[in-house]
This record gives C-alpha cells, structure tokens and sequence, in this order.
C-alpha cells in the first residue's frame, strides 16, 4: 500500500476541479496552476527516488488487492515518465501565460490542462488494462477540448478528423480488451502477464497483440496509421501543439513498451519484427514528411514521427541496450521536442508566418533565442554530449547486437534527415536577412524563452549527465526484461 | 581530471567567457584574449616532445558514462602530439592574423572567436581521446563548428550553401564512422582504441570487419574531402579566409587522415584496406590537380590543392600499410611511406597555410581574388610576393623547401609500388607512378599559376575595388613565420625526424617501428627514380604553364551538369521534390484517406496474422442455446443497421439509430443486464434528441452528387473486411478460453466485504471506482468542452474586427 | 418554445416532479438494485428538462439559478474527496467504509460512503448534461 | 448464441465502417454509434453468455451471470455518450463555422505546403 503512488494523479485532479471555481479570475487560475505544478514535480520526483530506493511501489485502489481491484503500479519508467511529464507541463504552462490568450483562458484552459495531465500521469502508472482505456479517454478527451478550444477553422475541421479517428481507435482498444479478457478471464496487467506466460502465448494472443499495436500505434503515429496526426497537431495554438508533441504519441509508445515487454514478449519472431518494420517504415515516413516542407510547423511535427519510429524501433530489438536506448530516447524527445515547439512558436509570432520562405536573419536581433534553438536541433539529431545520442547509441549498439543492420543504418541515416531538416530551420529561419519587419513590439521574447531555456537546459543535463541518470534507467530496463519482478510486485507472490 | 583535460577543455571554457571580454572591452580586439590560449597550448604541448621521443604515452583519465564504457581518456603519442601541436600552432598564428583581417568595428567578433575556439577544442579532442565515442562527439563538433564558420558572412547565400553542403556531407560521414565506431565494439567488446588496436590479430576474422572497415573509411573519406565527396570543400571556401587556412586545409580536414593513422594498426592488415586509401587517395590527388588548374578564385585552386594534397597523404598512409606484409625484406621502403605521409602532412600544414593567408591578403587589400582581374602585385605587395613564391615553389616541389623533399618521397613511394606482389598490386601496380607523376605535373602547373598570376604581369587598377599596397605587418607576421618554417623544415629536416615523426610512425605502425628505426631525410640520394621524375615535372610542367591558355580548355570538357556538384544539388532537390510527392499522395487531408489506411492495415494486418499463426479456431461446446426473443432482437438490429445505410434523410437515419439503441436496451434485458438496460435507455434518449437539436435544425443541403459506384463498392469491401475480422477474432477468443474469470471474486464479495448487493454496481462504486471517477471526469471535460466551444468563437471576432 | 398552456405547464410540473422523486430513488438504491448515481442523475436531468420544454429557458433559470459547471465541479470535488479520503485514514485512497445503523421510521440502514461517492457521480452526470443542454438551447 | 452475436457484431462493426467511410458529417456520427455498440456487445459476449441470473445477490440464486463486463460496458457508454455529445456539438459549430457537412470538402490541403 502506498499512497504516493496515484499523487501525480490525484493532484492535478483537484487543482483542475479548484480550478474551475475559479475560471473567471485568472491572474488566479495562473497562480493556482503554477503552484499546482511545482508540488507536482515535487511529487513525481519523490516518486523517482522511492521507486529507487524500494523498488516497484503498488496501491490496490480502494484497499481491493491485485488482481480485483484497480491497481496501480509505479515502476521506475512509468515514475520517470511522470516527471518528464510534470516538467514539461511546468514549462508549457509557464509558456502559455503568454501566448494562449485570454480568452482561452476564461474557458477553462487550464483546468484542462490540467485534467490532460491526469490522463498522461493515469496511463503511466495504471497497472489495469481497462483503467488504461479510461485514462486513455481523459487524456484524448482534455486533447479534444484544447484541440478545438478557440474555435477557429482550421479547429473546428481538424478537430472532427481527429475525434473521428480516435474514436475509432478507442473502439478498437475496447474490442481488444474484450477478446483478451475472453482468453484470460482477467484485467490486470501482471497477471496478464503471468497468464499469457502460463499458456505461452497462443496463437490467438499474437493476434490480439497486433490487434493492441493497432490500437497503440494509432495512438503514438506508426506508420501507416499516422496521417491523422500532421493535420490535427498543426491546428491549435503553439502550447497545445507543444503539449500534444511532447506527451500524447508518448503515451502510445508507453503502451506500446507495457504490452510489449510484460505481455506478448514470447512469440517475438512474429510480433518484434513486425514491430520493427512497422517501426523502420515510420522513420522513413517521417523523414520524408521532415524535409518535403518549408513550414516549420510541419518539419517539427514530422520530426515527433521520426522519433516515434526510432524508440519503436529499439522497443522491437528487445534487448537490454536498445530497450535503455529507448527508455532514454524517449525522455530526451519529450523534453525536446516540447523546446523546439516553444522555440518555433516564438518565431512564428515574431515572423507572422509559418513560412521558412517568408522568415529570416533573425539571429541578429534575438541571439539567445537562435542558439536555444540551435543547442535544441542539435540535441534532436543525436550530436554528442547532448541528450539524444546516448539514447540513439544504445539503440544502435543493441540492434547490432542483434543482427539488425538494416535499422541500423536506417535509423543512422535518418539522423542525418533530421539535422538536415533543423539546420534548414535554423539556416532560413535565422540565418540570412530580415524578410519583413518583426512583431517584437507584440512578443514578449524573453519571457516566453524561459520555459524554452528550462527545457533544454534540462536536456543538455540529461544528456551531459546520463552516467547519473542511468541507474534509474537500468531500474527500468531491468523490469521491463524480466515480467516477474513486476508481476512480483503487484501480486505479491 | 588532469591539465592535460584542462588543455583540451579550454578551449571550451573561454570560448564561454568571449561574448562577455567582447562586450566589456569593446576597443580591444577579442582576437588578442584568444591569442593566448593557443600559444599557452602551443607551449604546454612542446613539453611532451622530449617524451614521445623516448616512445612515453602520456594517459589521463577520466569518467563520462562509464555504464556505457565511455571514458574521456586522452593520451599523448607521437601522432597525438603531431596534430596536437599543428592545431595549437597553427591556431595561434591564424588567431594573430584574423586580428588583422577581421575588423573590430564590423565583424561580430564575439561569435567568430566562440566558433574557433569551439573548433580549436574539438579538434584537440578528436586527436587526444582514445575512447572512440569521444572521439566522435568531438568529432561531430568539428563539423558544426565547420558549419558555423562557413555560414559566418550567412547574408550570403553562397556561405549558406556552402555551410549546409558541408555540414550534410561532413556528418553524412560521422554518422557512417558512428556506425563503423558501434561495429566495432560489437567486435571488440570495447570504445578504446589502444584495446581494439591490442586485440587487432582476431577482429580481422569478425565478419563486421569489413562492415566496419568501410564505415570508417567513409567517416574518414568525407571529412578529409577525398574524391567523390570532396565537393564541399570548395563551398567551404565562403568562410572567413583565416578559417579556410586553418580549418579547411591545415587541420580539420586532416581528421580523416588522423584516423586513418590512427586505426591503420587495427585495419591494415586487410588488403582491402591498403587498396581503398592509396586508390582513393590517388584518385582524388589527381582530380584535385587537375581541378584546380581550372579555377580562377585564388581560394578556389587553394581549395582543390588542398583536396589534392589530402589525396596525396592519404595515398601514402595507404601504401604505408603495405609494410604489414613486408616485415623482413624492404621494410624501410613501405615504412618511407608512412615516414613520407607524416612529413608532408607537417610542410602542407606550413606552405599550405601561408598561401592561404596570402590569398586572403590579397582578397583585403584589392577586393577580388579573381586571377583574371589581378596581375602585377609584386611590385606593391613585396613582402606577400616573396611569402607566396617560397610556398608555392614549397607545393610545387623544387627545392631548398620542405615540399621538395616530401614529394621526392612521396615518388619514391610510388615507385617502390612496383615491387609489391600482393593484393594484386603487382598488375595494376604500375598505374601509381604514374597517375602521382601526372598530378605532380599539374600541381606544379597551378603552383605556377597561384604565385605568377597574381604577382607578376600588369598591374591594372580598374579591374580592382581599391588601390593595394603592402599589408600592414600584423597580417605578414603569420605568413611569414610558415614560409621561414618551409625554408627552414626544407633545409633542416631531420630537426623534424627524431622528435616528431618517428614517434608519430611509430604510432601508426607499433608493431614494425623497433628501437632501432631511425628517421633520416636527405637532400641528394643518388640518382634515384624519383629525381629524374621530379626533373621531369619540372621541365613539362613549365612547357605546359607556358601554353596554358592554348590548352586550358580541355579541363573544361565535362559539362557541369553532370558534374558531382550537381549530382549533389540535383539529388537534394530532387528528395526534396520527391518527398514533397509522395506528402501529397499520402496527406490528403480527407478522412477518408486516413480512415482507409486505418481500415485497411486492420484488415491486412490482423487477417494476415490469423491467416499466418493459423489462430481461427471454433469451439461451440460453451456455447449458450439461442432464444426466441434473442434471435428476433438481433434480426431487428441488424434490419435497424443495414437500413441506416440507405436511409437517405437525415431523420430516418437517427431514428433508425435511435432504434437500435433500444434494442440493444432490451437485449440488455434478456441477457441479464439490467443496468445496462436502464442506462441504455435513458442515454439513447438523451443521445437522439441530442442529434436532432445539432442535425434537425440545420438548414437542408443541396442534394449530394451521388456517389461513384467504385466509391460504394470500395466501401464495401472493406467494411465486408471489417465485420469478418472481428467476428473471426470474436469466435476465435471465445473459442479459447482458457482461465477461468477473476468475476467469481466480485459475486462473494460483493456483499460481505462492500456491503453491497447490486454487484454491478459494487464494482463501479467500490472494486473498479477508480474507472467511475474518471469517467465522470470525462465527463465533466466533454461538458466543459461544450461550453467553450459554443461560447468562445475566435474566427468569428476576427472577421468583425 | 413560448408554450404558455396552463394545463401543460401544470402537468409538467407534477410529472417532472414524480421523475425526480424516481430518480433519487434509483440513485439511492443503487447499491441494492438496478440504479445508481449515473441513471439517477440521468433522470434528474430528464426531469428539468421537462421543465425546460414547458416553460422557457428563463423561466428555469430563475427557478433552479444553478450555474451547472459549478455543479460538475462539486460533484467532481465530492467524488475525488471520497477517493482521496484514504490519505487522511492511512489506508489505500478511495477504500469505503460502511456501518448499519438503525434509525426510527427509516430502519435498518447502511451508512455508506460508497454512497458519497455515488451523490458525486450524480452531480457530475446532472451537471453535465444540463451544461450541453443549457449551452445548445442558448445558441440557438 | 455466441455466434450469433459475434454475426450481429460482425454486421454492426461492418455498417458502421461503412458509414464512417461516407462522406456525411452525419452518417459518419452515426458510424461511431453502431461502432460503440458494437464494441459494447462484443464486451458482454466476451464475458461468456451462460445461463445466470441477474447480478443482484439474493439467497436463492446460486449462479449469476458475469458481473465485470457489465461493469466495464457501464463506464464504456458513459464514456462513448461523453464523447458523442462533444462529437455532435462540434459538428454543429462546424457547420455554422465551414458551411458544410462535407468531410471531404473539410481536407484543408491550403495550409500543407
């Protein structure tokens, strides 16, 4: 029993409901919601480190032991996951004190924030697979609202393709929990686990496991079941875009490591490989996505795609490097990538345009924001010693390892698509001459760089110190290569 | 950490400190804070000399990532040493002469010294570490710092160009050397390079060898601008000229050949190593010479000389190799190569960059370097005259200078060539001497052409932006100090041999340089082969300078459309182009598209798994009997359902859903479900008089064009695909049941421990309440959803405003 | 809807009346029987939005001055103070407790914060509905 | 029983993918619909369709049907009215907004480049 587990849940849960008593003050809801995140991350990072020091805490909701009641299960990716997530949230929301506008902000922006956040923190750390599908829904349902919130064209239509999508998605999540729920007669994720075990995973489980790749793979934007997601991400307003970029693929990849690691992993010559082509075959689609466009918005966007491929890809190696890789890989893209939004937003402001063509030498009158910018690009393309490459090399190494020369050179290449699509940003965007006259009068640069600098100021840490985070990914690699210390810890057997 | 960490971070730290000294001391030029550094480098590495001469490494260690065996582990050997104190040598005097070149009131200084001094501590990082993937992130560093140097004056659209081109091709090649790096420890179990150089002996039977040989060789090709991926250097030329003499020719494009010596001891055992660098290096020594006898940008032929050059070492670390297999007879002769490849490494270092300065000077003091429009200098520019002839004289290999005596032994190599009988050599041999005379004739062409052009003929004022004149002395001192250095290297050679190059070939070839190996480089030899090639050099190349403008045009005869440049540009627009494409094949917009692909990739991709794992079973034994009422119902819903696809006004169609709402209601009746019956119901109507207050209300559309029969037919089938699969799967799960429900649990404990009998209910409040409170959270965000989007309307107040 | 018909008007009232009264019931006996706080609330609704098609949105208003968003929030705060009520005990967030009591008239009944935790569904589940409805009626 | 219901599952799943393949705001509304009803039908057939009685413990009754997925098709309605009124509201404000329930002249290709 340990209460602190579902903190990072229940926090935000009750900063979102104070939140909307207060919806009409919102210096207030500013204030409320900034301190909210701030124990937040307090929160997660007690996390952390109990979870370092105890090993695998679980909380049986409602005093119901595993597997009947909900359970919830905070091993050392799910807690680190939720701090990433507290973090990012932290920044964006310092972000949007400046950029959303106060309209947003009368209805009921950050209340949902907030309430997204429950739903990314709930599907770290459920360990109930329906639960999963519930938190799922929070989360998708606080995305429906900021996705529309403003109610701009481009909202409204992106919107509904989005909703429709995920419905569908959602329908299909539910089918899925129903066909294993038949086979297994059982909800909870560890004993998911331990029964697939028991009965080696027949046939119709591997059918099922695709069947969830499908559902997941929706989610996190695989290929070929990303379209959806370059339209719906490029609708709403830089910090929604930013939040959405950082966190909602992650929770599918997350799923996507969960199902994949504690439940289907005994028929790999199936599942892994065509987990790893689906993977290799979404790097491809997000890198021609990253340099077929002169939107800034658009490369970014394409980038998330890349980078979903790349840590699905080390999911599908399956060993011990490539899964530390992928742990690592993903915290260093969620910090990033939610950088590179604000840094983007900033000049889209400035520039009044999402245009590469239409910007330019912006370097001379805002340096800081350039080399933000440039430390975050090259950080995304893997550069040593920051944050990308120990992720990308630990990939590599256990795709090597394993035999799997192809993704190698793949994901290899593909770091230099992505370099290639930045350094385009940074060479036409800041480089060059004035297109036009910049907004600066209407942009409050240094203040919405802040958030930006945070981020990847922790990036270059995270990466600069991995030898201190890496006890704490090899916690969570340790789990996620052996079902049992997990299934130990929630059924206590 | 140790000084010697200090030194190669120190870079690093005043590069930090150069936008605050530029902004507090704006009247002093930042280039004479940065000036320091080098020389107290310069002067810290001297120290080490003495060491490596007795054959000592020097080793400091320090952790990184340890978990993941990556250490900054920096040693100093012989070859270290070399490139160690090229860089912090060179640097100094480039730093001196950019305080010159660079004006304080114009330039941005504080970014120009911040990118050298990045560059500066990366380079010392790359030839110190011993760990590879250091090696590498220094490595990488080079290059950016290479790009942001090149992309310094970024106004221009050519030094845009040129930075991109160069950072894509650069670290295109790091990306492969990453890759040979990662193969590597695959084989050896390790990122040191003296531990993979120790177990060399059985790595060479690993089947990643050659995987790992090549990805090297291409990390090392494209970063010392070998043929065919030269092609950037030339670009890179846009950089600031004090950049191009110091990274663009004596120190960051020798990082390929760095590597190339530094691994030799791991790969050179394989013959497809000896023949990949001596080949390419040849190649590329040609292509480069005959390159640069086109151009007419002063920095233009430098840059295809310097290719050239690259070439020409790489060429001998390549032969150099060879001595592997020669270890009793002739041995001297292949270690000459290595010998060769180190000392010209150090004179093209020396003439190299005081051509690059001269150019550079020229560029300030007339404003072109286009040897079309100069002519004449000599009689203005003395000093700068004397500098160019004795490098250029240096490049072309006459003597007394250092060049002579490299490239006599450069000949002596390729000559020597001729004896080998392995890997083949002993047929295609005898192209070496050959393809290295013809380039050394054309180098010692445009040799001619850098220093004479310029200098010597007419003097015509017009073609120029500004009158020249002598160059102030501040900017002569670096030029001056590398041409005394030519003079001096030539006429003094062995003050080199001992202290330096031994200890670096005895780097590059641990296991053949004894004790007793000695270095020694003399003026007259005999009456070898070499001498009466390099007599002949001398005599056709002045023949051919003579008439050059008669047979210039050759050179000129592969059209530039099919040159590499504009393979290069092609390929990049044309993946731009293609990839724009296929975006808008794929990214149509419509839903449908999306929903297809999704549709489709259920189909595909759960039918092929079923199909494949053979997963379709049927078992009817726990099947329950069909009821009367049962079957009517599902006849009702599924009459209600397909109706609705024809249902043609929008109020059939959401009654018909209405309909099928309830009757799944009473299904929920007779299977036992009260619950759900109730809250079906009470839902459907809500859901329905929902859909009529959002759907009814709205004005009627024009009729819709009927839609394609393909249209429908494609529809169909996948909506066919759709129901067949999960029914499959659905009879499938049901059929493999194989443990029993944790339900059992719920219906004993509903009442005795949750004090409940509606057990359904029980679990939604008590055992699963977690999924209640968050489903009324989703809820509650739906409504608030609502709220704002009916009452926050942004378009709207645009289009007022 | 300007439907001023007395008698309409006056059936309403007594029908959304007896719904209401069904309603709570449901929603009480849910722990029991078929029910809980999700119908209950459901018919809650039902029952005013009878109202509202008597009489017009005004009239509502000024008779049930609820602003429902706030409703939600103290049936969201309800149900969360339930679960998080475990913090304060020492025991696993949202365990219930229940006793039997009896009392004159009602007799033997349980006290059950699982019902605590229903009332906040219901208020959510009032709240919501009549936020989409109130919102749609007022943009048309 | 079951594979009737896995056939009227089966047609459900197959009208609503038609429908969400049309064109209609509306139809494709009306497709999400069918698909949650048929997603909420295959939960209780999964749950096994034996004989039982209903789930409300009394003395008499020795065996009751499965009580779970009645549980989760609860929360799963909930859920799908939630995100259905949200579904239908936008697609009213869409129409007022875009001035169509086209969804193929929604695609929106201008701002691609």
């Amino acid at each position: 029993m340990n209460n602190l587990t579902f903190l990072p849940v229940l926090w935000p849960l009750f900063t979102g409901i104070l939140l909307i008593f207060i919806a009409k003050r919102i210096k207030l809801q500013r204030w409320v919601s900034l301190f909210s995140s701030l124990i937040g991350i307090v929160l997660s990072m007690y996390l952390v480190f109990s979870v370092h020091s105890q090993g695998i805490l679980t909380l049986g909701v409602g005093s119901w032991e595993a597997p009947f009641g909900i359970v919830i299960v905070a091993d050392m990716l799910a807690s680190l996951l939720v701090l990433t997530t507290n973090i990012i949230g932290l920044a964006i929301l310092l972000y949007s004190f400046h950029s959303i506008g106060i309209e947003r902000e009368r209805h009921y922006y950050y209340p949902v924030f907030q309430f997204l956040l429950i739903g990314v923190n709930g599907a770290f750390l459920t360990g109930d697979l329906f639960n999963l599908f519930v938190f799922f829904e929070v989360m998708l349902m606080a995305s429906y609202v900021l996705l529309v919130l403003g109610g701009t064209k481009i909202q409204l239509r992106e919107s509904l393709k989005y909703i429709i999508v995920n419905v569908l998605s959602s329908s299909f999540f539910v089918i899925m929990v129903a066909y294993l729920y038949s086979v297994l007669g059982t909800l909870n994720m560890a004993q998911i686990s331990q029964r697939i075990a028991e009965v080696n995973q027949p046939a119709i489980l591997s059918v099922i496991a695709i069947g969830f790749l499908i559902v997941f793979g929706l989610k996190g934007a695989i290929f070929p079941l990303f379209q959806w997601l370059p339209g719906s991400y490029y609708a709403p307003p830089i910090p929604v875009m930013a939040l959405f970029g950082a966190l909602l693929t992650k929770v599918g990849i997350y799923s996507i490591f969960r199902t994949y690691t504690l439940m289907f992993y005994h028929d790999q010559g199936y599942t892994h490989t065509f987990l790893a082509w689906l993977a290799l075959l979404t790097i491809l689609i997000g890198v021609i996505g990253a340099i077929a466009y002169w939107d800034i918005k658009k490369i970014i966007i394409y980038n998330i795609i890349i980078a979903v491929g790349v840590i699905i890809f080390g999911i599908s190696v399956m060993n011990e490097q490539a899964l530390s890789g992928s742990i690592l890989y993903l915290i260093h893209d969620m910090l990033i990538k939610a950088a590179l939004f604000l840094l983007i937003g900033i000049m889209i402001k400035l520039c009044g345009s999402d245009d590469l063509r239409q910007m330019g030498g912006l370097i001379k009158q805002y340096p800081a924001l350039a080399w933000t910018f440039f430390i975050a690009a090259i950080s995304l393309a893997g550069i040593p010693p920051f944050s990308g490459f120990a992720g990308k090399l630990l990939i590599l190494q256990g795709a090597g390892e394993s035999g799997n020369f192809l993704g190698m050179a793949i994901v290899l290449l593909s770091s230099l698509m992505v370099l290639y699509s930045v350094m385009k940003i940074f060479m036409y965007g800041f480089w060059g001459t004035p297109k036009a006259g910049y907004r600066s009068a209407a942009v409050p640069v240094n203040k919405m760089l802040i958030p930006a600098v945070i981020l990847v100021a922790i990036s270059v840490l995270f990466g600069v110190a991995t030898e201190f985070m890496y006890p704490f990914i090899s916690q969570a690699v340790e789990t996620l290569l052996n079902p049992d210390i997990y299934i130990k810890a929630v059924l206590k057997e | 950490m140790s000084l010697l960490h200090l030194a190669v971070f120190a870079p690093f730290l005043l590069a930090l400190f150069v936008p605050i000294l530029y902004k507090l001391f704006r009247q002093i030029h930042t280039g004479w804070f940065v000036l320091i550094l080098p020389v107290l480098l310069f002067t810290y590495f001297s120290r080490f000399i003495p060491l490596t001469k007795q054959g000592d490494v020097i080793t400091e260690r320090a952790a990184w990532i340890p978990s993941l065996d990556i250490t900054v582990d920096f040693y100093v050997d012989g070859l270290g040493l070399l490139f160690a104190l090229l860089i912090t040598g060179i640097g100094s005097l480039v730093v001196l002469y950019s305080v010159f070149y660079l004006s304080k009131e114009k330039e941005k200084l504080n970014q120009f010294y911040v990118f050298l001094l990045l560059f500066m501590g990366s380079m010392l990082g790359v030839v110190l570490s011993d760990n590879l993937i250091v090696l590498y992130s220094f490595w990488e560093f080079t290059s950016l710092s290479s790009f942001l140097l090149i992309g310094y004056w970024n106004e221009r659209e050519r030094s845009r160009y040129g930075a991109q081109k160069s950072l894509l091709i650069t670290v295109f090649g790091g990306l492969s050397l990453l890759g040979g790096i990662i193969l590597l420890s695959i084989m050896g179990n390790t990122f040191s390079i003296r531990e993979l150089i120790s177990q060399s002996g059985q790595l060479i039977d690993h089947s990643l060898f050659t995987p790992a040989l090549l990805l090297v060789l291409l990390g090392a090709f494209t970063k010392s601008a070998q043929f065919p991926f030269h092609i950037w250097l030339p670009d890179a030329m846009e950089a600031p000229t004090p950049v191009s003499a110091y990274l663009h020719s004596a120190t960051m494009v020798k990082a390929g050949l760095y590597l190339v010596a530094r691994l030799s001891p791991v790969f050179a055992e394989s013959g497809l190593w000896l023949w990949l660098v001596s080949i390419t290096g040849l190649i590329t020594l040609f292509w480069g010479s005959y390159s640069a006898i086109k151009q007419t940008d002063l920095k233009a032929i430098l840059a295809f000389s310097t290719i050239s050059q690259l070439g020409l070492i790489m060429s001998l670390l390549g032969l150099g190799a060879a001595a592997l297999h020669y270890e009793s007879m002739g041995e001297t002769i292949y270690l000459a190569a290595t010998v060769a490849a180190v000392f010209h490494l150090i004179n093209h270092a020396t003439f190299k960059g005081s051509l690059f300065m001269v150019a550079g000077i020229i560029d300030h003091e007339t404003g072109t370097r286009d040897i079309k429009k100069l002519g004449g200098l000599m009689q203005v520019m003395p000093i700068t005259f004397t500098v160019a002839i004795i490098g250029a004289f240096s490049m072309a290999g006459l003597p007394p200078f250092n060049g002579f005596l490299s490239k006599e032994m450069f000949l002596a190599s390729m000559v020597s060539v001729l004896e080998l009988d392995i890997f083949n050599m002993d047929t295609w041999g005898v192209l070496f001497p050959v393809i290295a005379w013809v380039a050394s004739v054309f180098t010692f062409i445009y040799s001619m052409i850098v220093v004479l052009k310029p200098f010597t003929g007419k003097l015509s004022l017009k073609l120029l932006d500004r009158k020249p004149h002598e160059a102030p002395i501040g900017m002569l001192l670096s030029p001056i100090i590398l041409a005394s250095l030519v003079i001096v290297f030539g006429i003094f050679p062995n003050l080199l041999s001992s202290s330096i190059i031994k200890p670096a070939v005895a780097s590059i070839q641990p296991s053949l340089v004894g004790p007793d190996f000695q270095v020694h480089i003399a003026f007259w030899h005999g009456p070898e082969p070499e001498v009466w090639m390099t007599i002949g050099i001398i005599v056709l190349g002045v023949l051919l300078y003579k008439t050059l403008s008669k047979w210039q045009g050759i050179t000129m005869w592969v059209p530039d459309r099919i040159s590499l440049n504009s393979l290069y540009d092609n390929g990049l627009r044309g993946l731009e182009r293609s990839s724009s494409f296929v975006m808008k094949c794929l990214m149509t917009g419509s839903l449908r598209t999306y929903l297809l692909s999704v549709f489709l990739f259920f189909i595909l991709s759960l039918g092929f798994t079923i199909y494949w794992k053979d997963a379709f079973t049927l078992d009817t034994k726990h099947f329950a009997p069909i009821g009367f009422y049962e079957l009517l119902l599902a006849g009702v819903i599924v009459a209600a359902a397909i109706a609705i696809l024809f249902a043609k006004s929008r109020l059939t169609s959401i009654i018909i859903l209405g309909a099928v709402g309830y009757a799944i209601s009473l299904f929920f009746v007779l299977l036992r479900a009260p619950d759900l019956a109730l809250t079906q119901l009470v839902i459907e109507t809500i859901s329905v008089s929902l859909f009529l207050l959002c759907f009814f209300h709205l004005p009627l559309l024009a009729s819709r064009k009927e839609e394609r029969m393909t249209f429908r037919l494609n529809n169909a089938m996948i909506s066919i695909g759709v129901g067949v699969i999960v029914t499959l799967i659905a009879l499938s799960a049901h059929s493999n049941k194989l443990f029993d429900s944790i339900s059992s649990y719920y219906l004993e404990n509903a009442y005795k421990e949750a004090g409940g009998k509606n057990v359904v209910n029980v679990i939604l409040v008590d055992f699963r309440g977690l999924d209640t409170m968050f489903e009324i959270t989703v809820l509650s965000i739906a409504a608030l959803g609502i709220f704002a989007m009916i009452k926050l309307r942004l378009t709207r107040r645009k289009d007022q405003s | 809807m300007k439907q001023n018909d007395l008698i309409l008007q006056t059936v309403t009232k007594v029908a959304a009346f007896v719904i209401l009264l069904f309603a709570v019931a449901i929603f009480l006996g849910g722990h029991y029987s078929p029910g809980g706080g999700f119908v209950g609330g459901l018919m809650t609704s039902a029952a005013i939005v009878l109202l509202l098609l008597a009489f017009d949105l005004k009239t509502v208003t000024a008779i049930l001055p609820i602003d429902y968003k706030v409703l939600i929030g103290s049936g969201l705060l309800i149900s969360s103070l339930t679960v998080a009520g475990g913090l304060l005990f020492g025991v696993p967030l949202m365990t219930h407790a229940y006793r039997y009591i009896d009392l004159p008239i009602l007799g033997h009944i349980s006290l059950h914060t699982a019902v605590l935790f229903d009332l906040g569904v219901y208020l959510v589940v009032v709240g919501v509905t009549m936020t989409i409805i109130q919102t749609i009626g007022e943009s048309e | 029983m079951e594979l009737l219901m896995a056939i009227v599952i089966g047609i459900l799943f197959m009208c609503a993918t038609y429908l969400m393949l049309s064109k209609s705001m509306l139809r494709i509304i009306i497709g999400t619909g069918l698909l949650s009803h048929g997603a909420h039908l295959l939960i209780l057939t999964m749950g096994g369709l034996k004989g039982g009685s209903v789930p409300l413990l009394s003395d008499e009754t020795a065996s009751y049907v499965d009580p779970l997925p009645q549980a989760l098709i609860l929360t799963a309605i909930v859920i799908s009215f939630g995100v259905t009124s949200f579904l239908l509201v936008l697609a009213y404000r869409s129409y007022q907004e875009l001035g169509t329930d086209d969804m193929e002249e929604m695609r929106g290709t201008e701002t691609n480049e």
